[in-house]
């Protein structure tokens, strides 16, 4: 069986797996996974095959490539049905199908009492599917449509629960900011292919910058371009201003958070860039508009984070936030460090989430951190697990996060981008300090949790548990496996030919990492930041100490005192800048009346036009009849008159 | 005695003074059939104002015309009409208000209509208008059996229309009748 | 003056006009009747002075003429009896009260 | 099969039909709708044959193939000439699938006078499918014209409360501007009588294609033609007829009036004011183009604050045609293959949401969105069937909606980047009012109107899964394979753009 | 061929014989009314067969005051199947109310006679003596339920105006004589070839007969008498009165105005023009606000006048002897053509619902037809349609035969073309309404049944056959309109 019968297949397995699921689903009642979680199960296996195949160089320099069927033969413009597999793409694949798989696992536990699971793996399915085409696409169209699909199966998956009003409205409002961005996204698609004539990959990265260097494409066009497609990144991945619907999206159930919102789609956004850099690295501006937006992404949402009462709009808001540091690390042009950041930002992020999933749980889908605490005792694995994902996304050496985090702010050092390594450093602090502030509220200190509740507390079925287990081990290792040694680890191998020509085009040499020098100083400074960060904390928030086996008590007057010290940075924090109030005002409020104004003006001007003739001809009639009084003698004299004027006229204009 | 072949003074023929006479008879009892009060005094003018024409028409030399306005006119439409009046007079007798409220612009009218009448008659030369002759009887008859034959023919059929429908719609018939 | 077609014409249109301000201002039906009468008679009049002016004319004008006189009499005929009929209906002979259709 | 007149068969199929209903006892309403819907199916595989006998390579006359010509009025050179070309085709495929659908969906709903119902939508089929054919402009006015009358009776007897109103609207307003292309057409005609000295051929649209008629005669018809199928498509501000037919309109109505009467005014421009007049055109596109764009925002803008299920897939359908009129008066090959493919997913895709709109509103008698929710739960698989064409409409990729607009987009771009810009908006508007809506309608607590039907709310009939399921199933086709139209339509469509591309503007006008 | 004398009158003449054998018949056996409608239908069969048996010549016979020409055949055609229809479809409406059809049919006949005397005159005093055989029985069909005081009172109305502009007409007759010193056609028309300058006495002339014939086509504004008198007469008389009168008076304007004084057309045309616009706008509109079906038809008959005349204006702003000109005299022909049976039909629905006395004339009588009575709904549809210019029908060709013929003049009547399909789109709105209330609107519980008799339906079905054949296939009849337009063409 030949490659792209494989690549092929990891798409048509899924599709295969939602139509059957939609279909019969319904009768299979409890056992509704059947169908979909070993169709996935399957998809992972035959995605590393090929992933292996990619990293272990089987496509060779350019990849694989290759076309199912023309999709859209429209005179000069045509777009064939192309995949393409590189070593990007495999990294992405490996994210991807894996957290894929475990999140599919982890769903038949939590789902296992929803009546509507049936629907639940059709739409997982549906996902997987249109998760995989994004990452394979061969082309922008392709992309784009993948693009919309993920969100459409975000709308659906975000809007599961829909006869309660918030997920519904929280369904909708995603797909729409999404929509706003892939507005920008679609014109940028249509600028590349007005100017270059294609839209493949290759052909498009060939091309582009050729006649760039010819100087038939203007800095400023290449700017707009590179801008618009980033409008659909910045959508997809929540950046700031759209950054508004990836908290609600909240609304659906933990496994999609964790799938969707976390590990997968939301990182669509960074993948494309990457995949994009041929383009914007040509052009300064965007790629500084890149890293100031993420990396103001990430400062925004963290101190956002600082004060949310919900576990999981914690974690969404550290999402928001990571993500921003991957788009800084691809505004920086550290690529190679965003991809690094990405992958490991997927396990451990998708760990926290299934975590927070099995703690809601555990305390009957209650989500306010508020009613929690002192878990750790009753649900262990989850406990423990949760504290490794906390560590690995607080950048504590030797965990995963803390070397992709690292490269990235080694990164914005070395290519001179201080100001974005210095905020990247307080982030950084402020994610260790929000990460140990949720572990405090949730596992530590007196419990919270309501008392009819309480004695039920349990841990979760293995279906939920395994899946933390091996979510773990990767948030754990797969920093050192990829990263080491620092500079020149599997990662850089993998994905440096990738981005040779970004490089080439920012004039970047990647000089080796020198231990005993600045760098060494970057990875001592941001580590003891993270440190410290933890270190209050704990002070704060209360701590288990595992091999101590002692506790540090929670100090809730000392937060609240901190709180009144600054009391309008905290309400800021807390209301989220009150971005979502302005939406409400600009587009519900504003928006409303305008509509409203517009179809008033419809009704009574436009059509108001319309029928004002239809009247005056009415009118005009019903005068005009009163001129046959039924009199003879007016009739007569009328006549009399109509005659003298035709007579007047015959003998004045017509005689002579 | 023999008159002289003009009036003294005047310097007229006697036909002008004829025509003047008869002109000034039409214009009068035309004009009293128009403005008279009492109806049936119209229709009286209206045979003095027919004879006065028939006049004319001999002054103008048509014997035959002339006869025939005496004939049809005086002998049958005039009486013709005064039956009619005589079969339609309210008990009230003549009715108060004779003429329309629109009288002094149908005045207006009449007139102008009038005036531009006999004005284009005076402006315009009539380019066959040659020497007066008076019309044989014998010219007309050949014509009116000759080319006018169907002319003839059309005027009885008409004539005969008329009179069936006149009967019909004349005549009181007490069949029972619904009106629709 | 008697031997000139202008005066006749215009003898012919002083009776035209006043046969119909006849017509525009009487209310009686009959009365309007005449007054087309007196239109059509100087209709005639004119007729029959072109017929003594004009050679070509001199013999038709009287077969036109009596044509004329016939229709006029055709049409008194029928217009009476309307009349008459009208008057069974409605019990006057004013036209102006005859307004049941109107506009 | 050559020598077989197919278009007359095709056109001869509903025009039997209808007869035979004709002298039908009306004591047997399902013999009725049974002939009626043979009628169609028959008409609908002939189409099908049709379809399948055509080459697209072939050049035919002129590019048409099929092309049968009988003199008419011979005095006049006026004759019946019938032709297809791929763009004829496709609508005419179209409009006999449209239609059986149309009468199966009737099936139920229509209990009153079912005689006079069959016989006007056979007729009205005639009507629709002559316009695509007729390659004589006298006899595509007659067409034209013929459609009117159908309709009109459609909406009035069959419709809603205010269908008199409505019907009357529509074809007062239709009237005005098809009288003034009749002055048009005869103008032309006679134009080119005058020049040639003989009426012969004066009014065969392959003659006068290529006449180059003086600039005077061009402006005014091609006027006169604008406005006539600017009311049929319509364009704003033309537009205010629709939501009255539509909301009165009962199901199939709305959904032949969507599906293809709409259609005949874009392939009207397409066919005779493009080809007819490309010097008007050329000096008029600006103009429409600006129209286009205000239709697609303003329609969609509109179409978010109706509170009537019927009124918001109309206001929808005034953005979603704005689309078709862009893509024709850009010029560009993209955007003009976009513009056909987009008047046919409109015509299934709309027509289909009219059909689900049907659907709740036998149910409910209702069509007020706030009196709805909470559908999901309790109609799941008309939730879903609803759902996947109100995504569909909003141009969710993989589906038929999503190529043809993109296309317009692309081609537009090329040549007005702004202009693309500015229609794009509505990839966000499109979702806001077809999201909302059925948020409204399908999401959320059951309301409390719909409690109130208890055991009447059922899910959907067979019958109409059977109306639903083909249309679905082109949808997701042309969705993934949009070859199948764009091969057909291509030629015609370069054909019409090298004839626009050699004329130039009239230079008189204040925006040139 | 060649037809001389007698034989070129033998279509009227049998008409003339009939009329007077009715009457006889009527007197022989009083009360028989069916004998009288046998006979005349009869009698008028025989007289079309006669018509088109004889054929047509282009020699004048009689001392040169008639002829047979195409025109001369198609107007006797046209005007023998008005009467034929008219009897049909008439004794619905008289017997219930016990008007006698004897007299009805006579008279009938007689202005039917009146009108083939105007087809075929050579002369203008022949032309004079046809149209008074024409509209004195006319007044008296419009009075002819004399019991009944809407029609008396539309007839004297009818008949006071018609005298009125009868005499004015004359008038102007007179003056032509004295100009031309000639009554006949080809001479006037040959004397008034030569004139150079046009006298004062010859325009005052032209406008004196201009009035004459607007009134006797009910053009605006001429019109006052139409809607009364339609409306008081007996329904099938208003559908006679509505076409055969009309259609006589366009025959005669064709004799007079094309034929006579055609050299002097360019001078007419304005007055025409603008003629044409005040009426079909003012016909039209006015229709728009009547409840009365009756008064509703005849605002829309004077709107059809002014359709009519804009072929006349076509053909009078074209230059002399263009195919403009032919095509416009040739669309007033079919226009008459497809008129006479579009609305004689749809009077005859009209008369078929007030089958039974009492029912008035009100739209709203119309109620539920479509239910009530599918076929006589339908069949009305398909006038009003007709009526509207809707194709397939005789309506539409005929309209844009008309708009066509404008359209080539060119100057002031293609704006005559435009001003008349905007009427045309006023007008679908009143034809429409009717349609409303006979499918739209559901019928009175009281509701008559229709009155249904074989002659009845026959009418019907001729009327409505020739509306869809002749619309479907105007070619029948082109070339027939097409011949009787160059016969005018190429007089002198």
């Amino acid at each position: 069986m030949g490659m792209p019968t494989l690549v092929t297949l990891l798409l048509v397995l899924p599709m295969v797996g939602f139509v059957l699921t939609a279909l019969v689903g319904r009768r299979l009642a409890t056992r509704a996974g059947i169908i979909a979680v070993p169709i996935i199960v399957l998809t992972w296996l035959i995605a590393m095959i090929v992933v292996y195949t990619a990293l272990s160089g089987g496509f060779g320099e350019e990849g694989l490539h290759f076309t199912l069927y023309e999709w859209i033969p429209a005179g000069e413009f045509r777009v064939p049905f192309s995949l393409a597999v590189d070593n990007l793409t495999a990294c992405l694949l490996i994210v991807v199908t894996t957290v894929g798989m475990l999140v599919h696992v982890y769903s038949v536990g939590y789902m296992a009492h929803d009546p509507g699971r049936w629907r639940f793996f059709a739409y997982l399915n549906l996902f997987m599917f249109s998760m995989l085409l994004l990452v394979l696409a061969g082309n922008f169209l392709l992309l784009f449509a993948a693009w919309e699909l993920v969100g459409l199966s975000s709308y659906l998956l975000i809007g599961f629960w829909y006869p309660r009003r918030s997920a519904a409205i929280a369904a909708k409002k995603a797909f729409l900011v999404n929509r706003v961005g892939d507005v920008g996204f679609a014109l940028g698609i249509m600028a590349i292919w007005t100017t270059v004539g294609t839209l493949e990959f290759g052909e498009v990265f060939e091309l582009l910058p050729e006649q760039f260097h010819a100087g038939e494409i203007a800095p400023w066009m290449l700017f707009g371009i590179a801008l618009l497609l980033f409008c659909g990144a910045v959508g997809k991945s929540a950046q700031f201003p759209l950054h508004v619907w990836l908290p609600d999206a909240m609304e659906g159930p933990t496994p999609v958070s964790a799938l969707i919102h976390a590990a997968t789609m939301v990182n669509a956004g960074v993948y494309f860039v990457a995949r994009a850099n041929p383009i914007f690295s040509l052009s300064p501006a965007a790629m500084t508009l890149v890293a100031a937006i993420g990396i103001f992404t990430a400062i925004l949402a963290a101190s956002i984070a600082l004060t949310q009462k919900d576990i999981k709009r914690v974690l969404a808001y550290s999402t928001l936030s990571q993500l921003g540091y991957m788009f800084a690390a691809l505004g920086v042009g550290a690529y190679i460090a965003a991809i690094f950041h990405l992958m490991t930002h997927g396990f451990f992020k998708g760990l926290l989430f299934l975590g927070s999933g099995s703690v809601i749980h555990a305390v009957h889908e209650e989500q306010d951190m508020d009613r929690m605490g002192g878990l750790w005792r009753k649900i262990p694995v989850t406990h423990w697990t949760m504290l490794i994902g906390a560590l690995a996304i607080a950048g504590i050496p030797p965990l995963a996060g803390f070397f992709s985090k690292d490269e990235i702010l080694g990164g914005a050092f070395e290519n001179g981008f201080y100001l974005v390594w210095l905020i990247g450093a307080f982030v950084a602090f402020l994610t260790a300090f929000y990460m140990f502030r949720l572990m405090g509220k949730t596992f530590y200190g007196p419990s919270h949790v309501d008392p009819t509740v309480e004695p039920k507390i349990h841990e979760s079925s293995r279906w939920m548990t395994i899946p933390l287990v091996l979510l773990a081990i990767p948030s754990i290792a797969l920093g050192m496996v990829l990263g080491l040694p620092l500079g020149e680890g599997l990662i850089d191998q993998w994905l440096e030919p990738v981005f040779e020509h970004a490089q080439e085009n920012l004039g970047l040499t990647h000089e080796p990492v020198q231990l005993f020098g600045i760098d060494g100083l970057i990875i001592i400074g941001s580590t003891a930041v993270a440190a410290f960060g933890i270190a209050i904390a704990i002070r704060l928030f209360g701590f288990h100490w595992p091999l101590r086996g002692s506790d540090t008590a929670p100090r809730p007057e000392r937060v609240a005192e901190l709180t009144q010290r600054a009391p309008a940075l905290y309400r800021a924090s807390f209301h989220k800048w009150w971005f979502d109030d302005l939406n409400h005002v600009l587009f519900v409020v504003i928006g409303g009346r305008i509509a409203n104004g517009l179809w008033w003006f419809d009704r009574a001007i436009v059509d108001g036009t319309v029928n004002g003739v239809g009247d005056v001809v009415q009118g005009a009639g019903r005068d005009l009849r009163r001129i046959q009084t039924g009199r003879v003698q007016n009739y007569a004299l009328g006549i009399a008159v109509a005659l003298i004027v035709v007579a007047v006229y015959f003998v004045i204009a017509v005689a002579g | 005695m023999t008159l002289p072949e003009t009036i003294p003074l005047l310097g007229w023929t006697w036909n002008d003074l004829l025509f003047l006479i008869l002109a000034g008879t039409l214009v009068g009892t035309a004009l009293m059939v128009v403005l008279g009060r009492n109806i049936i005094r119209s229709g009286l003018w209206l045979i003095l104002c027919f004879a006065t024409l028939a006049g004319l028409y001999a002054l103008l030399g048509n014997a035959i015309v002339a006869v025939a306005q005496v004939l049809v006119y005086m002998g049958a439409i005039a009486v013709l009409i005064l039956f009619a009046i005589m079969l339609t007079q309210t008990k009230g007798g003549p009715a108060a208000l004779v003429f329309h409220h629109q009288a002094w612009a149908a005045a207006i009218a009449a007139i102008v209509i009038g005036g531009l009448l006999a004005i284009v008659d005076g402006a315009s030369g009539w380019p066959l208008a040659g020497e007066f002759m008076r019309t044989s009887t014998e010219a007309v008859a050949a014509l009116l059996f000759g080319d006018y034959v169907l002319a003839f023919e059309i005027v009885g059929v008409l004539l005969l229309a008329a009179v069936i429908g006149g009967v019909f719609l004349a005549k009181r018939d007490d069949s029972p009748e619904t009106p629709g | 003056m008697s031997q000139t077609l202008e005066s006749y014409l215009a003898l012919s249109a002083i009776l035209f006009a006043i046969g119909t301000f006849g017509f525009l201002a009487r209310r009686n039906a009959i009365a309007m009747l005449m007054s087309i009468e007196l239109m059509l008679n100087a209709v005639n009049l004119s007729i029959i002075a072109f017929g003594a002016f004009i050679p070509e004319l001199n013999g038709d004008a009287a077969v036109i003429a009596l044509m004329v006189m016939a229709v006029a009499a055709a049409e008194a005929t029928v217009g009476l009896a309307i009349v008459i009929a009208i008057y069974r209906n409605r019990r006057t002979p004013l036209v102006d009260e005859y307004t049941q259709m109107r506009e | 099969m050559d020598g077989v007149p197919m278009l007359t068969l095709i056109l001869l199929a509903p025009l039997l039909g209808a007869l035979i209903i004709a002298f039908l006892p009306r004591r047997y309403p399902d013999l009725i709708r049974g002939t009626a819907l043979l009628a169609a199916l028959v008409a609908f595989a002939l189409s099908l044959a049709l379809l399948s006998a055509f080459d697209p390579e072939a050049t035919g006359v002129g590019g048409f193939t099929f092309v049968e010509s009988v003199p008419w009025i011979p005095s006049f050179g006026i004759t019946y000439t019938l032709g297809i070309d791929g763009i004829s085709l496709v609508l005419v495929v179209l409009t006999t699938l449209l239609t059986w659908i149309s009468i199966l969906a009737s099936v139920r709903p229509i209990t009153d006078r079912v005689k006079e119902y069959m016989i006007s939508f056979l007729i009205l089929e005639v009507g629709m499918l002559g316009v695509f054919m007729a390659l004589d402009l006298f006899l595509f006015y007659v067409f034209w014209e013929i459609v009117l009358v159908p309709m009109y009776l459609i909406i009035g007897i069959w419709g809603g409360p205010n269908r008199i109103y409505a019907t009357l609207k529509f074809v007062l307003y239709t009237l005005v501007g098809s009288l003034l292309m009749l002055v048009a057409i005869l103008a032309t005609a006679y134009a080119y009588a005058s020049t040639t000295g003989s009426w012969q051929g004066a009014f065969d649209y392959l003659t006068l294609r290529g006449f180059g008629f003086d600039t005077a005669l061009q402006v005014g018809a091609f006027l006169a033609f604008s406005l006539a199928f600017a009311i049929k498509v319509p364009m704003w501000p033309f537009h205010t007829w629709l939501p009255d037919a539509h909301v009165e309109a009962p199901t199939a109505g709305s959904v032949i009036l969507a599906g293809v009467l709409l259609k005949l005014g874009g392939y009207g421009f397409l066919r005779f004011a493009l080809p007819l007049y490309p010097d008007a055109a050329q000096t008029f596109a600006p103009l429409i183009v600006v129209l286009s764009l205000i239709a697609i925002i303003y329609g969609a803008i509109v179409s978010i604050v109706q509170p009537d299920l019927k009124k918001l897939v109309a206001y929808s359908s005034v953005s979603h045609m704005g689309f078709v009129t862009l893509g024709i008066f850009v010029f560009q090959q993209q955007a003009m293959d976009g513009a056909i493919l987009q008047m046919v997913n409109h015509g299934l895709i709309t027509g289909a949401l009219f059909l689900c709109v049907g659907v709740i509103y036998e149910r409910t008698h209702d069509r007020t969105i706030a009196r709805m929710g909470g559908l999901a739960a309790h109609t799941p698989a008309y939730a879903a069937a609803f759902g996947f064409f109100m995504l569909a409409s909003v141009g969710l990729p993989g589906l038929a909606g999503f190529v043809g607009e993109f296309l317009v987009f692309v081609g537009t771009f090329a040549v007005s980047p702004l202009a693309a810009a500015i229609a794009a908006l509505v990839m966000v508007f499109g979702a806001v009012y077809l999201l909302w809506m059925f948020q409204r309608v399908a999401f959320g607590p059951l309301s409390e109107f719909l409690k109130g039907l208890g055991h009447h709310l059922t899910d959907m009939r067979p019958i109409e899964v059977l109306t639903l399921a083909p249309l679905a199933g082109l949808t997701v086709i042309f969705g993934l394979f949009p070859g199948l139209l764009l091969d057909l339509i291509q030629g015609p469509v370069d054909g019409i753009i090298a004839g626009l591309t050699a004329s130039d503007a009239v230079a008189w006008l204040p925006w040139r | 061929m060649e037809t001389t004398g007698l034989l070129a009158l033998a279509p009227l003449i049998v008409v003339i014989g009939v009329a007077i054998l009715v009457v006889i018949v009527d007197m022989i056996r009083p009360g028989d009314d069916r004998l009288a409608g046998v006979v005349g239908t009869v009698g008028l069969i025989v007289a079309l067969a006669m018509v088109v048996g004889v054929g047509s010549g282009d020699v004048p016979v009689m001392g040169g005051t008639y002829i047979r020409d195409p025109l001369t055949a198609l107007l006797d055609a046209i005007f023998i199947v008005v009467a034929i229809l008219t009897i049909l479809t008439a004794p619905a409406y008289l017997r219930p109310r016990g008007l006698p059809l004897g007299e009805f049919t006579a008279t009938l006949l007689f202005a039917i006679a009146g009108a083939m005397v105007i087809a075929g005159a050579r002369d203008l005093l022949i032309l004079f003596l046809g149209l008074e055989l024409l509209v004195l029985p006319g007044y008296m069909l419009a009075g002819y339920a004399k019991r009944d005081g809407y029609s008396t009172e539309g007839a004297i109305k009818y008949f006071l105006l018609g005298s009125f502009s009868s005499a004015i007409f004359l008038f102007g007759l007179a003056y032509t004589w004295g100009y031309t010193g000639t009554t006949n056609i080809s001479a006037v028309a040959d004397a008034l070839g030569q004139v150079t300058a046009i006298s004062p006495a010859l325009a005052m002339g032209l406008a004196l007969l201009t009035v004459g014939v607007a009134f006797k086509i009910a053009a605006v504004p001429f019109h006052y008498w139409t809607p009364d008198a339609y409306q008081g007469s007996p329904t099938p008389v208003t559908g006679y009165l509505s076409v055969g009168p009309k259609v006589a008076a366009f025959a005669l304007i064709l004799r007079l105005f094309v034929e006579a004084l055609g050299p002097l057309q360019g001078d007419i045309v304005n007055v025409v023009i603008v003629l044409s616009t005040l009426t079909m706008t003012l016909g039209n509109l006015v229709a728009i606000t009547q409840d009365n079906i009756k008064r509703m038809l005849a605002y829309s008959s004077i709107a059809h006048t002014g359709y009519m005349l804009v072929g006349l204006a076509a053909y009078g702003a074209a230059p002399a002897g263009s195919p403009a000109a032919e095509q416009g005299l040739q669309g007033l022909l079919f226009y008459s053509v497809a008129y006479a049976f579009m609305n004689i039909g749809a009077f005859a629905v009209v008369t078929a619902l007030q089958g039974v006395p009492g029912v008035t004339s009100q739209i709203a009588s119309f109620s539920g037809l479509g239910r009530r009575a599918p076929v006589a709904g339908a069949v009305m549809t398909l006038f009003l349609l007709s009526l509207t210019g809707i194709p397939p029908t005789a309506g539409f060709f005929a309209k844009a035969l008309v708009i066509l013929s404008a359209v080539e003049a060119g100057g002031w009547a293609s704006v005559l073309a435009v001003i008349a399909v905007l009427n045309a789109a006023i007008a679908a709105f009143y034809y429409l309404r009717v349609v409303v209330y006979m499918y739209m609107r559901d019928a009175p519980g009281d509701a008559k049944p229709l009155s249904d008799s074989w002659p009845l339906r026959l009418g019907l079905g001729l009327a409505a056959v020739a509306t869809i054949l002749f619309g479907i296939i105007p070619g029948l009849i082109l070339p027939t309109t097409q011949a009787a337009a160059q016969v005018l063409l190429l007089a002198p």
